[in-house]
C-alpha cells in the first residue's frame, strides 16, 4: 500500500525531517508510528498526502509514484486516504455534521447517503449530540473525534491518523482504537503515529520507530519502547 | 445537485463571513457609485457638447439685388448639400431688428437707409466640417461680398475651433476619468476579494488536504464574490440613479436655462445595450467573482 | 524602550502580512488619487469661477456734455467705493472704435454723427454686488439716460444673474463631490482596515489571554496603519501632482486661450497650511491608523 | 489561590460546562484536573483566567472575585497566571523566540532580561535549535512546548496547564512534569488538566475529577481512575 524507498525530506535550513527512509506497509497492515517529539512522524504522514515533496528518494501509494503523479490527480489521492491531522484541521465555518459531510461531498456522495452515514458515525464517536456546533464551541477532545470521523466516513482504503486520542481521555481513546482495529479488520490499511504507550504495548502490532528522521526499529508485534530483545527481532 | 451544494455553500459563507461580505459589497458598492457617477457625468457633458456643436451657424449675407428666386433656389441648393442640417432666412429687415435690439434705438435712429444685408443661416450637421462647407460658398453669385474679401460669409471660426478644442479636451478627459476610475475600481475589488481570500487561506488548505478538486473549492467563492459583488453594484447603480434623478429634477426646476445639458442617464440603450447602470451592476458581480478566481490561484498551486 | 518594542512590531506585522499591508497601501492611494484629483479639478473650477466673477463689468455712459472735470470727479468718487475693484473710462471715439470692429465697417460708414456716448467701465469686487453697486449710479446727474429709463447704467444682469449661478452650481458640485469621495475615501480605508483586522483576530485574541493590555495591543496596529496609510497616501499625493503638473503643463502649451484655468496646484499654502497633498498624505496616515484603532475596538471588548 | 463558589457555566443552548462547582485550591499546591472529553476541565480554566464569564456563582483568584474585577484590571490578572492553552495559542506570525518573549514584553520586562531568560527556558523545554522557527515550521509537540515555555518564562504565581503533554512522547512529557513540580517547589500553584493516567498515577498529588461539569472526586493523592477506596477518602 505504502512504499518508501529512500526517502529524505530536508526543510529549508537543514532541518531534517525524514532521513534516508525506506519501509514498506502491505494492504490491510496496522502500523503504530512512534518515536520522540519531532522526529518526523508528521513529515512521514505529509509526504503520503503529497501534502509535502520529499528532498529525495521515491514514494508509492497504492501503487501510484507520488513523484510523478501530475497535480490534478491528487485530490483523488487524497480522497482515497482518511486522515486523522495533529492539529484536527476542521473547516472553522462549519458545523461538525458538514466538516464531516464534506468529506463526502467532495466525492460526490448523494445528499441521501450524506444524511444517513454522517449522524452514524458521529454518533461513534460519541458526538451525537454536538452536530450543530461550531468547532470552537466544542472541546479539544471532541474537535479531535470530529476529525477522526471525518477520515473514517468515507470509508477510505488507507487511514492515516497522527495521534488520534492526544487530547482524548483513555477510555475514549479506547473507543476510537477499536474502531479503528474494526475498521482494519475491513482491510483498510491504518497507519497511526501516536505518543501513547498504554495504547501501543496493549495492541502489539506493528510498530515503526522514528528517531530524528531515520527508522531505527520495525517490529511485527512491538511495543512502544525499544527493549533488548525487540531490538534484534527488529531492524 | 452539486450546484445547490456549491450555492449553499457559497450563502453559508456569504452569512458565516459577514465582516467580509460587508467588505465585498462596500467596496463594489463604492466602486459603482464613483464610476457610475464619472460615467452620468462624461455622458452629460457629452450631450452638452454634442448640443453645442449643434448650434455652431454660418451665416451667409445676401447681394440687396438679390431677386427671390435666385434666394429661393440658393436656399434649396443648400439645403440639398449632405452636409448641411437646416438653413434659416433672414431678411434685411429681421437683420435692422435683431441689430436694434442689441445695440439699442440710438444707434439705428441714426441710420439713413438699412445698411444690414438679408442672409442665409446654415447650421452643419458636424461642427468639424464647418470650414468646408463655408468655403463652399464663397464662389456663390449671390454673396455679397465687400470687394476683395470673403466676409459675406461670416462665421465664429476662431470660436468654433475653440469650442471644438474644449470639447475635444472634455470628451479627453471624461474618457481618461472614466479609464482612471474603472482601473481604480477593479484594483479596489481585487485588493478586497484578495484581503478575504488571504483571511480564509487555511480553510481552502484544509478543502485541499480532504481531497477536494480546485474547481470544487472555487465554485463557491466564485458564487461568493459573484452574490457580493452584484449586491453592491445593484445598491451602488441604484444610488446613483437615484441622485442623477433627483439632481436632473432639481435642475431642470431650479436652473431653468440649463435644462437642456442635463440628462437623467439610465439606461443609455444605444450605448449601453444592457443599460448603463444594469451593465454596471453586472460588472460588479463579474468583478466580484473574477477577483475570487485570480486571489485563490496562489492558494491552489502545487 | 517600550516605542522601540511597538515599532520594530509594527514593522515585522508589515513585512510578514505583506497582503494586508499591500491592500492598505492600495486602498490609501486609491482613496488619495481619487480625492486628490476631485479637489485639484474643484479648484481649478473654483478659480475659473473666480476669474469670471471679475469679468462682470458695469457700462455707466456719460452725457456728451459732461466736461472732462465732471467726468475725473465722477471717476474719483467711483473709485472711493468700497466694493469697486476698477474703473476705465471709454471716450467717444474709442467706443466708436470697437463698435466698427464688431460690427464692420458698412454701418458705421452709415452714421452721419458718432452716436455713442462715452462711459466708464466699472468692475465689482464681488459679483454678487453688482446690483446693488449699479443703482448707486442710476441717480447720478453726469450718467445719460434715455428719458423715463435708466438704461445709462448698464450690465449683463441676466447673463450675471445665471453666472452667479452656474458657478454656486459649480461650487455646490464641488463641495459635494468632494464629501462624497472624502466619505467614500474613508469608508474604503476603514474596510480595507476591518478586514486585514478581521483576519488577524486570533492573534488578538491571543494577545489579551497572554495579559497584554489594550494599549499594548493597539500600539503596534496603529503604527502600522499610520506607516500604511502615509506610504498609500505619499504615492497618492505624488502621483496627483505629477498628473497634474503634466496636465497643466501639457494644456498651457497646448489650449492656449484655456491657460488662465488650469493652475498647478499642490501647496495650496492659503486653504492648505500644510499644503494641499501634503495634508491628504497625512490624512492618509492618520486614517489608517484611526481605522485600526476603530476596527480593534470589537476585539478588545469584554 | 483560586476559590469556586458553586459555580456553574452553561454555554447558549443549555450545554452544560461547569455545573454547580465548588472547590477551593490553596496557594502552592499541585492538582491535577481529570475527566472524560468534554467534562469541562477547559471550561474550569477559562473561568479561571477570565475569558469566560461563569452563569452562576462566584470564583476568587489571588483573594479578587473575578466577578466585580474590572475590564481594566483583567490584563493584571492573566500577567499572574502562566497558563499552556489545550491548542497552543501561538502568535502565528511571531517565531519560537518572540512567542516566549512576548509574555515578558507584556509585563515590561527590560529587553536584557528578556534576551537571558528566553533561550534558558527554551532549552529547558528542549527547543533551543527552533529559537528562530515559526509556529507553523515547527512540529505538534514542539508547539505545545513552545506554549509550555511561554506560560512559565514569566515565574507567575499560579500556572495553569491544559493537557500540556497531549503532543508529547512520555519522555519528553516526564521531563515537562518533573519542570512543573520545580516550579511547584518555589511556590507556584500549578493546576494541571490532563489524560496521562500513568503520570497522574505516578505522581499521587491530589486530583479533581469533573463528570459532565460536576466535581465527583477531590483526593489529596488521588489516581487517575476512581477506585472504589478512594471514593470513601474522597467526596
Ligand atoms: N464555546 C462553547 N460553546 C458551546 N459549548 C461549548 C463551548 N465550549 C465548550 N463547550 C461544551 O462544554 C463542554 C465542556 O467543554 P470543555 O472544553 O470544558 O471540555 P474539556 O473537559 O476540556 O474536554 P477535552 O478533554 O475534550 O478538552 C463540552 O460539552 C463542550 O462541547
Ligand atoms: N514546515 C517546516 N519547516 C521547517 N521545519 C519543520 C517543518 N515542519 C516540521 N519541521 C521540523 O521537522 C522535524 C520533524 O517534524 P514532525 O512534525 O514530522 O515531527 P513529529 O514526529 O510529528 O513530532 P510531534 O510528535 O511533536 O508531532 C521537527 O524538528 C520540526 O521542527
Ligand atoms: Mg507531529
Ligand atoms: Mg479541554
Amino acid at each position: 500500500m505504502i512504499v518508501f524507498e529512500n526517502v529524505t525530506k530536508t526543510y529549508d535550513p537543514d532541518v531534517v525531517g525524514l532521513q534516508d527512509f525506506t519501509c514498506h506497509i502491505g494492504k490491510g497492515e496496522f502500523v503504530f508510528l512512534v518515536g520522540a517529539s519531532g522526529s518526523g512522524k508528521s513529515t512521514l504522514i505529509k509526504l503520503v498526502l503529497k501534502e509535502l515533496e520529499p528532498t529525495e528518494g521515491r514514494i508509492l501509494v497504492a501503487g501510484r509514484n507520488l513523484g510523478t503523479l501530475p497535480q490534478r490527480k491528487v485530490p483523488l489521492l487524497r480522497r482515497n486516504i482518511g486522515c486523522v491531522f495533529q492539529d484536527f484541521k476542521l473547516l472553522p465555518n462549519k458545523t461538525v455534521y458538514e466538516n464531516v459531510a464534506y468529506a463526502l461531498e467532495v466525492v460526490g456522495e448523494p445528499r441521501r447517503m450524506i444524511r444517513r452515514k454522517v449522524p452514524e458515525i458521529l454518533n461513534l464517536v460519541g458526538l451525537g449530540e454536538k452536530t450543530n456546533s461550531l468547532p470552537h464551541e466544542i472541546s479539544g477532545g471532541e474537535q479531535q473525534r470530529v476529525s477522526v470521523a471525518r477520515a473514517f466516513v468515507n470509508h477510505p482504503p488507507l487511514l492515516l491518523a497522527d495521534e488520534p486520542t492526544g487530547n482524548i481521555d483513555p477510555e475514549t481513546a479506547v473507543g476510537i482504537m477499536q474502531l479503528l482495529v474494526r475498521i482494519n479488520r475491513t482491510g483498510t490499511t491504518v497507519v497511526i503515529a501516536t505518543h501513547d504507550r498504554e495504547m501501543v504495548n496493549r495492541m502489539r502490532r506493528r510498530v515503526l520507530q522514528l528517531d530524528a528522521g531515520r527508522l531505527v526499529r520495525d517490529e511485527r508485534r512491538g511495543s512502544y519502547d525499544q527493549t533488548p530483545d525487540d531490538l534484534e527481532e527488529g531492524v | 445537485m452539486r450546484l445547490g451544494f456549491f450555492l449553499r455553500e457559497a450563502l453559508g459563507s456569504l452569512r458565516r463571513n459577514w465582516v467580509m461580505t460587508m467588505a465585498a459589497v462596500i467596496t463594489v458598492f463604492i466602486s459603482t457609485v464613483i464610476l457610475g457617477s464619472v460615467l452620468v457625468m462624461g455622458e452629460n457633458l457629452d450631450r452638452g457638447a454634442t448640443s453645442l456643436e449643434n448650434r455652431v451657424m454660418i451665416e451667409v449675407f445676401i447681394k440687396d439685388d438679390a431677386t427671390p428666386q435666385e434666394q429661393k433656389a440658393f436656399q434649396q441648393k443648400v439645403l440639398a448639400m449632405s452636409q448641411v442640417k437646416e438653413v434659416n432666412f433672414v431678411s434685411k429687415e429681421e437683420a435692422l431688428d435683431r441689430f436694434r435690439e442689441t445695440v439699442g434705438d440710438y444707434i439705428t435712429k441714426n441710420l439713413a437707409t438699412n445698411p444690414l444685408p438679408a442672409s442665409f443661416e446654415v447650421y452643419v450637421k458636424d461642427a468639424d466640417q464647418v470650414d468646408a462647407v463655408a468655403a463652399l460658398f464663397y464662389d456663390e453669385p449671390i454673396v455679397s461680398h465687400t470687394p476683395g474679401t470673403q466676409d459675406g460669409v461670416q462665421y465664429a471660426a476662431k470660436t468654433v475651433r475653440r469650442m471644438l478644442r474644449t470639447i475635444d479636451l472634455i470628451r479627453w478627459g471624461m474618457w481618461g476619468a472614466t479609464a482612471l476610475f474603472a482601473a481604480a475600481a477593479i484594483l479596489l475589488i481585487s485588493t478586497t476579494v484578495r484581503l478575504s481570500i488571504f483571511a480564509r487561506r487555511r480553510e481552502v488548505e484544509i478543502m485541499r488536504l480532504v481531497g477536494a478538486t480546485n474547481w470544487f473549492i472555487r465554485w463557491p467563492f466564485v458564487i461568493e464574490g459573484f452574490a457580493a459583488g452584484l449586491i453592491g453594484a445593484i445598491i451602488g447603480a441604484l444610488s446613483v440613479y437615484l441622485v442623477n434623478w433627483a439632481v436632473a429634477d432639481w435642475l431642470k426646476n431650479s436652473v431653468d436655462y440649463l435644462d437642456a445639458y442635463v440628462y437623467p442617464l439610465w439606461w443609455q440603450g444605444d450605448t449601453w445595450p444592457l443599460g448603463l447602470l444594469p451593465t454596471l451592476a453586472l460588472l460588479g458581480g463579474v468583478l466580484g467573482a473574477a477577483g475570487g478566481l485570480v486571489a485563490l490561484r496562489r492558494y491552489l498551486r502545487t
